[in-house]
């Protein structure tokens, strides 16, 4: 049922980047998520973001866990292999893609039930591990596929629809990462296009783990008074001080500018992030200020939204790992196997 | 139980044919001592085994190594020993109920002996080992370290192992380190020549070299294993610590730097592999399906409480028809149970792992050879029947050193990888259906990410079709299911043979698995009567040979490590056999069966008193 | 696989015997109108039962309602339908399939039929009730929901209930909405004249009132498993949402919430009962062993994927034998598979949870009062034998309505805690042993935690002695594990007992469990010559008469809702029957199997072609 | 064999608590971890702690998960009743007991591996719940009884006995309890009983889940040259600049005081605790400001040690679920089951 082909509407002619494709060139089958969802929004940011970078779409691999927010990579990018996994399991599935074949863009979509709940050990060891990957948490403050039950995100105070209070204090991925060693966190807004789709981009050029939490509320179960995950507390409390763009060498920037203090910063891929921090002076690589930063935010019920932390100096795990530039899935046969001379030879000391 | 007197073995004939076992406590350095005895033994060309019984602790807890020497080839485990070294003071008693009538004690006798202890009919033989290690060695370190080495010197004089033998491996362990060596080869001349001028040199029972082992090897199961998962042309392997599962790993790690290492152009280091320590066992399995998914030979490694964390994600590599070697070193369960001790218990838990209709297929190794053997099996059959394969080893064949005939490898070998498409053989398909066009195996045609363009789709643990596309239609579900019931079925004959020794007017079959094998052979030349037939079970799903075995016997005895027959159950459910026809014979204290064990409980059954 | 029509179902007999089924889509408010017709025929004393066929989304896909009336009390899903409601327009082409012959379907045709969809012989009848509902309704929304309740009205012509009951029940729902019970009451209306004035109602097949339904409610068994806990004491709640587990707890939330909260002494707020959302099904079982052990009567409940995260957990409770309560609401697997379509495929699972020797206690309710009773009765059996016990539920019973007389209570009830000592039992003990001195059901006492220094002791999951002391002794080892498995076969006696309908001279028995009760019942009375016997399995282990009954007919068909024939795999192991005797009948496509399956799959056998 | 009884060494007269016992009526069986393992001085903090504040030994209900650290439950209070659970498992378990009877004093004994590695995501979540409760890390960088593979809590560049360097990030229990909302969090060193005893003090007196991180060398395994976690190390690189003590209402204080400026703080049971911050003006109650603190030290390759965060405000899990004063295990059948009466009326809504 996902596979409804999508409806192929005429078009004015469409933006073609350096592959010469459009962005019809990266869609997916039509989404059978609540008409409004949030997470529609950022299934169409990380289309917009894959296209703007000239990625092959074949060169995805595209991987998920369970949750209406992973059912998305359905929904973009028809031409990769992906891997709708199981619930929480999405970080360690796609740590050993991205370990089989460094080639891979490897994009994570998640929600928050998936990855601060169930998948929070998993997830918080993905990020140790540096994996070089694109990790999106479609963060509605709610499991939305279970119907309604607050997440490990949902803030305290918000309401339920059957009117609930949650007392329990949220898990902000952002803090978390940061308390793990993360060396990308970023923030964005699934109503905020244009600042979501650059974050995504940064995120998908940098040589590590790129760890971004998007609210992307949910209208069905949390889009409603109460609710701090709703669209409208969101765009009433979002802190869009932060904001990150990036010019990668493989594309041109599709984002507006907004005037500010500007710091810059070369990626891993040599592509590099303008970061406009509008508090004087952000610095996203002060790990120790970044959180306070984030702990002031939340204190004042607002939701710092950007590039919020960045640490391009880390390896990453094939890095780590000390691995070849090649794919170790068909390494040549023969460079693996050390052959019946060798086997002799061990064995001699076996005797 | 107790244990009945091996009749093959009166004492006159007694030369290269009996058991030794050596009490200690752990952490002191005993193993080097036993390891020094067994190597000796074995490089003296006389069948050998050695059983390390240890403790789920570090330091200072009873460990015990048991050696049986045996010409004829017999080297299972057995409960009676003809010399007992008896090195804690804190096991003694017990350790003395298990020498056999007519055997020998030795012990320090720095201490005197509990006069209570004694037995008539067993021979004591006090040695001041502490003392005079005492007297040689300055720091209580070196003399806890050479009283071991001192112990290796008198059981050598005891058993007229060559004393320059066990010299010239000392001198290979410690060339480096020239103080330690001297220290070294004084304790052991010092045990030695304690024992020479004291004791009744050799005992009735000893070695007597026949040559060298040719084509032989020592070597653990952990080991093997690993060399496996070399061989085959695994890239990535993930996991998670436990005992006995640990030493797979390590070693895969050791392997791979030894023969892995192939600097890059620009001087760059470039390891062929990538191994990740995972922070559990879901993940550790999370990521060998992630890269088994994007097309590496990838496996892990764990043990009974590892498969348990393991069964949601064995389910979904099942579903969605991702291969996954996952080597399960059984341990005594349940629960956490006894990490350090043996039992062959997680055969329902693996065959059936994970909730809903799934079966996986499972491989039984009997020894370390064939860890090595399966292993590289298992990498081809996950990738030709994409689908996960265990490799159910234990700890008895995992952690000992067991003697076995050398590796041999075949160097055309190519890894069987099964339907994995190239990016040319996409391209000239019509259309790519992840799971539509079976060949006649079940096997559908498989891509990894990253490739062409006419590949794409999403593989999904949830319901789908031949096309991987999402379905509640009970037509397109079943369409998929069907297909996996009939590919296990069809992979029973890819699966290594089971071997089967039908005797002529046998008057009932056994049937057994993995590490049992040699027990229960020596149980069979023991029992009298005309000889039964016998069956090792090497895999799982069973080939037609194995119902046909039991159709061919009124009645068969299913001899495994285990309380709940778990072996016989798949027997029941897989064969249909009647329960009247498989008898069960269960060992499960979580020391490796023996002969008499196995004997015994038939006989009990075939002439009940 | 075409289903034969029910013979019992001529056309002319057909008032309170049919079928029909209801199209539309879901998160469009269908679910009321379903509600509305099923209550309604309810109501007026006529054995109903609905199935609601439902999409694993939220919104915007097929979803369908199909009820089955039957005086003569064939109440089990059947698959073909006398009346469609075809009121989704992707899925007419499917559901006019479904259509028996000579039967009749409605549709909305405020948007024309393509006319190749028609079928000669069923009767077509157009309602235009998008149009008459955009003429009378302002918004969308309004216009969406009313068309529901437009068609209910249209239905309650058609099959002659009677309005006002309908009406009656719009006004209980929305009493204190007045806008909306007015719009509600006129759709209703407006699809009621609609259907008198334009077809032929009644239709031949119709709903005569018979009388109230005296002694008999509607329920779910989720609901009624959540009743059983809070009757049963129940304190403490873990649970991870999953479908379709979670209106167990959230059901016992609503029901703690209305029984349980007793204002403390001065004022402030107290609610004797502690419900924890956990993070995932490790924890969630985790909380409920730490409860368990704690004392508390405490549960858990979850599916498949829950199940197998489970697994470890479950070997704990059953090694350091501590009550716990599962319930097992089984979804169609394996992994994900489809969450919202029923399947009985998590019997090995759960039987042989976690590595090693385990067994547990499994109960198969067989409709939602029993859902209740079993609860109740898990609770017990946890507490009396001290080890999990899982109640096997299924979508089909735990989220559908099911018909079933009233429930009943008896005051005088007290939990069994087994062998949960006292403080003043504890000191009256000379000597405390968590695992020593077993009852005739191999039991031992058990202490909990903060009540005396006398019952001092550390259960673990690692090998122990009966004072729960660590041991890696084989005698000590097994005193323990076998004495479970004494007390889990004890525990047969004590679980409810099979239902056993034994017939003289019947050709064959018919073993089966759970939800498929109504269905194979259905399927024997329809079979031709001697009536076959009849066995339903209500939990594990099995009682005696169970192998008798096998033993007392030449084979027995073993009807279940899996691919893999667990329930046959579970005898085959259990009562040694052979594999001959029992013949599987397999459903597994995801809907509740139906009689005329049951029937044709034995037909096919017992007179092959 | 973990069960050998304790030799009866006859001692001086041994100090009495309040209810009149000695330290040895809180001793358990004979330890059998290596000798000089520091889990030992851990577990004898602990007994100390326990003796001091006056709990009656069978109050306490004592769990761990598995590992040597894990172990360690049966060498403390023989009068407790106990569970020894699975690897990673105890946060779930001991929240059950918890729940079952508020009036225990759990007692959670962990180490690094089953807390931070494959209990991470269970641990977070009870952090969370604020079970109320002393969960104490015996955090050795290792896993000790599986031989010494590196533990998530292994500084970078630490080696292992082999050689090997770490190269993974630590996680830090003190800054991921902080991101997580914990009420709790203090660290202190097996080796400074004088310290620590007090910390585990304040921890069992605390109303909610107190989180103790206890560097715990392992003689075995990481207690060599390169390793961060060795004695050597620790007491080389403590950073002793915060301590706590206590005042248990219960109690005397037995631990040496420090001069300098003191935040007098009270503890949920009226109890108060002594803060002693040598950075002038520390304020464990500043979320914020102790987040940048413990970066701060960490960077400079220094350890924290002390009560380093705490607050007295937030409701406990029963609190939060709204439970009686009474123990939920025990409460009188009556008052759980509603009766027939209620259950017809009940059934009177499904008709
Ligand atoms: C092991 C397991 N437990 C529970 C579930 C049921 N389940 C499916 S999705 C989901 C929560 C999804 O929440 P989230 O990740 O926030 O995604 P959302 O639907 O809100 O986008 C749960 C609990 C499951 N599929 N597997
Ligand atoms: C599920 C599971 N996986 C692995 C193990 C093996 N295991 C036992 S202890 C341990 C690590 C213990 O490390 P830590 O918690 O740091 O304790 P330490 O021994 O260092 O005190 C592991 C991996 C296990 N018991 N259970
Ligand atoms: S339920 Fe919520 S999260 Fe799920 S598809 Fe609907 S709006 Fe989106
Ligand atoms: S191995 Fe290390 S942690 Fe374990 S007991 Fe020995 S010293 Fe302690
Ligand atoms: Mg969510
Ligand atoms: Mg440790």
């Amino acid at each position: 049922m996902t596979s409804i082909a999508k409806p192929q509407i005429p078009l004015l002619p469409l933006e073609r980047n350096e592959l010469g494709l459009t962005i019809r060139d990266y869609s997916g089958s039509m989404s059978t998520l609540c008409a409004g969802c949030g997470h529609d929004s950022v299934t169409a940011a990380i289309q917009e973001a894959l296209w703007g970078l000239s990625i092959p779409p074949y060169q995805v691999a595209k991987l998920s866990g369970i949750g209406c927010s992973s059912k998305t990579p359905q929904y973009f990018d028809s031409a990769a292999v992906g891997f709708n996994s199981v619930h929480g399991r999405m970080a360690a599935v796609a740590s050993g893609a991205a370990a089989a074949n460094r080639g891979l863009v490897v994009v994570g979509v998640s929600g928050d039930g998936d990855s601060l709940s169930i998948g929070l050990g998993n997830l918080a060891h993905a990020v140790r591990r540096n994996v070089r990957m694109l990790y999106v948490i479609a963060n509605n403050g709610v499991y939305g596929l279970t119907k309604g039950q607050f997440s490990a995100s949902a803030d305290i105070g918000s309401r339920s629809r059957k009117g609930e209070p949650n007392l329990l204090p949220p898990v902000d991925p952002m803090l978390l990462g940061l308390s793990l060693g993360a060396t990308f966190l970023a923030r964005g807004f699934s109503g905020d296009k244009a600042q979501l789709v650059p974050i995504l981009r940064a995120g998908l050029s940098h040589g590590g783990f790129a760890l971004v939490d998007v609210m992307s509320p949910c209208v069905q179960f949390n889009d409603h008074e109460g609710s701090t995950k709703s669209f409208r507390y969101v765009r009433e409390h979002e802190l869009q001080d932060i904001d990150a763009d990036i010019i990668p060498v493989r594309g041109q920037i599709h984002s507006e500018q907004t005037p500010g203090a500007v710091t810059e910063v070369e990626l891993h891929d040599g592509s590099r992030v303008l970061f406009r921090a509008v508090p004087e002076g952000y610095d996203p690589r002060d790990r120790g200020r970044v959180g306070s930063y984030l702990v002031e935010s939340a204190r004042r019920g607002e939701i710092a939204t950007g590039l919020l932390y960045l640490d391009e100096t880390t390896p990453d795990m094939h890095q780590l790992g000390g691995t070849p530039e090649e794919r170790l899935w068909d390494l040549p046969f023969e460079r693996l196997c050390p052959g019946s001379a060798e086997l002799a030879k061990f064995q001699a000391r076996l005797r | 139980m107790a244990e009945v007197q091996l009749p093959e073995a009166p004492s006159q004939a007694r030369v290269n044919e009996f058991a030794l076992k050596l009490a200690n406590v752990n952490g002191t350095g005993s193993a080097s001592t036993n390891n020094l005895l067994m190597q000796t033994i074995f490089r003296m060309g006389v069948p050998v085994s050695g059983k390390n019984l240890f403790p789920s602790n570090i330091q200072g807890l009873p460990t015990w190594y048991e050696v049986r020497v045996s010409q004829s080839g017999h080297t299972a485990r057995t409960s009676s020993f003809d010399l007992m070294v008896a090195m804690n003071g804190q096991t003694y008693q017990q350790d003395i109920q298990e020498v056999a009538s007519g055997g020998y004690l030795v012990y320090d006798d720095s201490w005197p002996l509990d006069p209570e202890m004694r037995r008539p009919d067993i021979t004591f033989l006090g040695a001041p080992l502490a003392q005079l290690c005492a007297q040689r060695f300055l720091t209580v370190k070196e003399r806890i370290l050479m009283k071991n080495v001192a112990t290796a010197g008198l059981v050598a004089a005891l058993l007229a192992l060559p004393v320059d033998e066990l010299s010239k491996q000392l001198v290979a362990a410690y060339s480096r380190r020239p103080q330690l060596l001297e220290d070294n080869q004084a304790a052991l001349e010092l045990g030695y020549q304690h024992a020479r001028d004291n004791f009744p040199c050799p005992l009735p029972f000893h070695v007597e070299e026949v040559g060298a082992p040719d084509g032989r090897i020592l070597i653990d199961g952990n080991t093997a294993v690993a060399l496996g998962a070399v061989f085959a042309g695994a890239t990535v392997g993930a996991w998670y610590p436990i005992t006995p599962a640990t030493s797979v790993m390590e070693n895969f790690i050791r392997l791979c730097a030894q023969y892995r290492r192939h600097p890059g152009p620009d001087g760059q280091e470039g390891r062929d592999y990538l191994i990740l320590q995972a922070e559990d066992e879901l993940a550790a399995l999370g990521i060998v399906v992630g890269a088994s998914w994007a097309g590496a030979r990838a496996f892990t490694s764990t043990s009974g409480p590892g498969l348990s964390l393991m069964q949601e994600l064995l389910g979904l590599a099942y579903y969605t028809e991702v291969p996954a070697v996952l080597v399960d070193v059984q341990r005594a369960g349940p629960s956490t149970g006894m990490p350090t001790r043996v039992q062959q218990a997680d055969l329902l838990s693996a065959a059936f792992a994970s909730h809903g209709d799934t079966r996986h297929i499972l491989l039984f190794p009997s020894d370390p050879r064939e860890c090595f053997l399966h292993t590289v099996r298992a990498f081809d059959l996950a990738d030709r029947f994409q689908t996960p394969v265990v490799l159910m080893s234990d700890l008895d064949i995992g952690m000992n050193d067991w003697e076995v005939p050398e590796l041999t490898w075949d160097d055309s070998y190519r890894p069987d990888r099964g339907r994995l498409l190239g990016t040319e053989e996409l391209e000239r398909l019509e259309q790519f259906w992840r799971y539509g066009d079976p060949d006649p195996e079940w096997t559908t045609p498989r891509a990894v990410p990253g490739e062409t363009p006419r590949a794409g789709h999403l593989v999904r643990g949830s319901g789908h079709d031949f096309r991987a596309i999402y379905t509640e239609r009970p037509d397109e579900y079943q369409e998929v299911v069907d297909r996996l019931l009939r590919k296990h079925r069809a992979a029973a004959a890819h699966l290594p043979p089971p071997v089967v020794e039908r005797r002529e007017g046998a008057p009932f079959g056994v049937i057994t698995m993995g590490s049992c094998d040699l027990p229960v052979r020596e149980a069979l030349e023991q029992l009298p009567g005309p000889e039964p037939s016998y069956l090792r079970i090497t895999g799982y799903p069973f080939p037609p040979a194995v119902a046909e075995f039991i159709e061919a016997h009124p009645h068969c005895y299913v001899v495994e490590q285990n309380r709940d027959a778990q072996l016989r159950s798949l027997l029941l459910i897989e064969t249909g056999a009647g329960g009247e026809r498989l008898r069960p014979v269960l060992s499960y204290g979580g020391l490796p069966v023996t002969a008499s064990f196995v004997r015994d409980r038939i006989l009990e059954q075939e002439s009940p008193q």
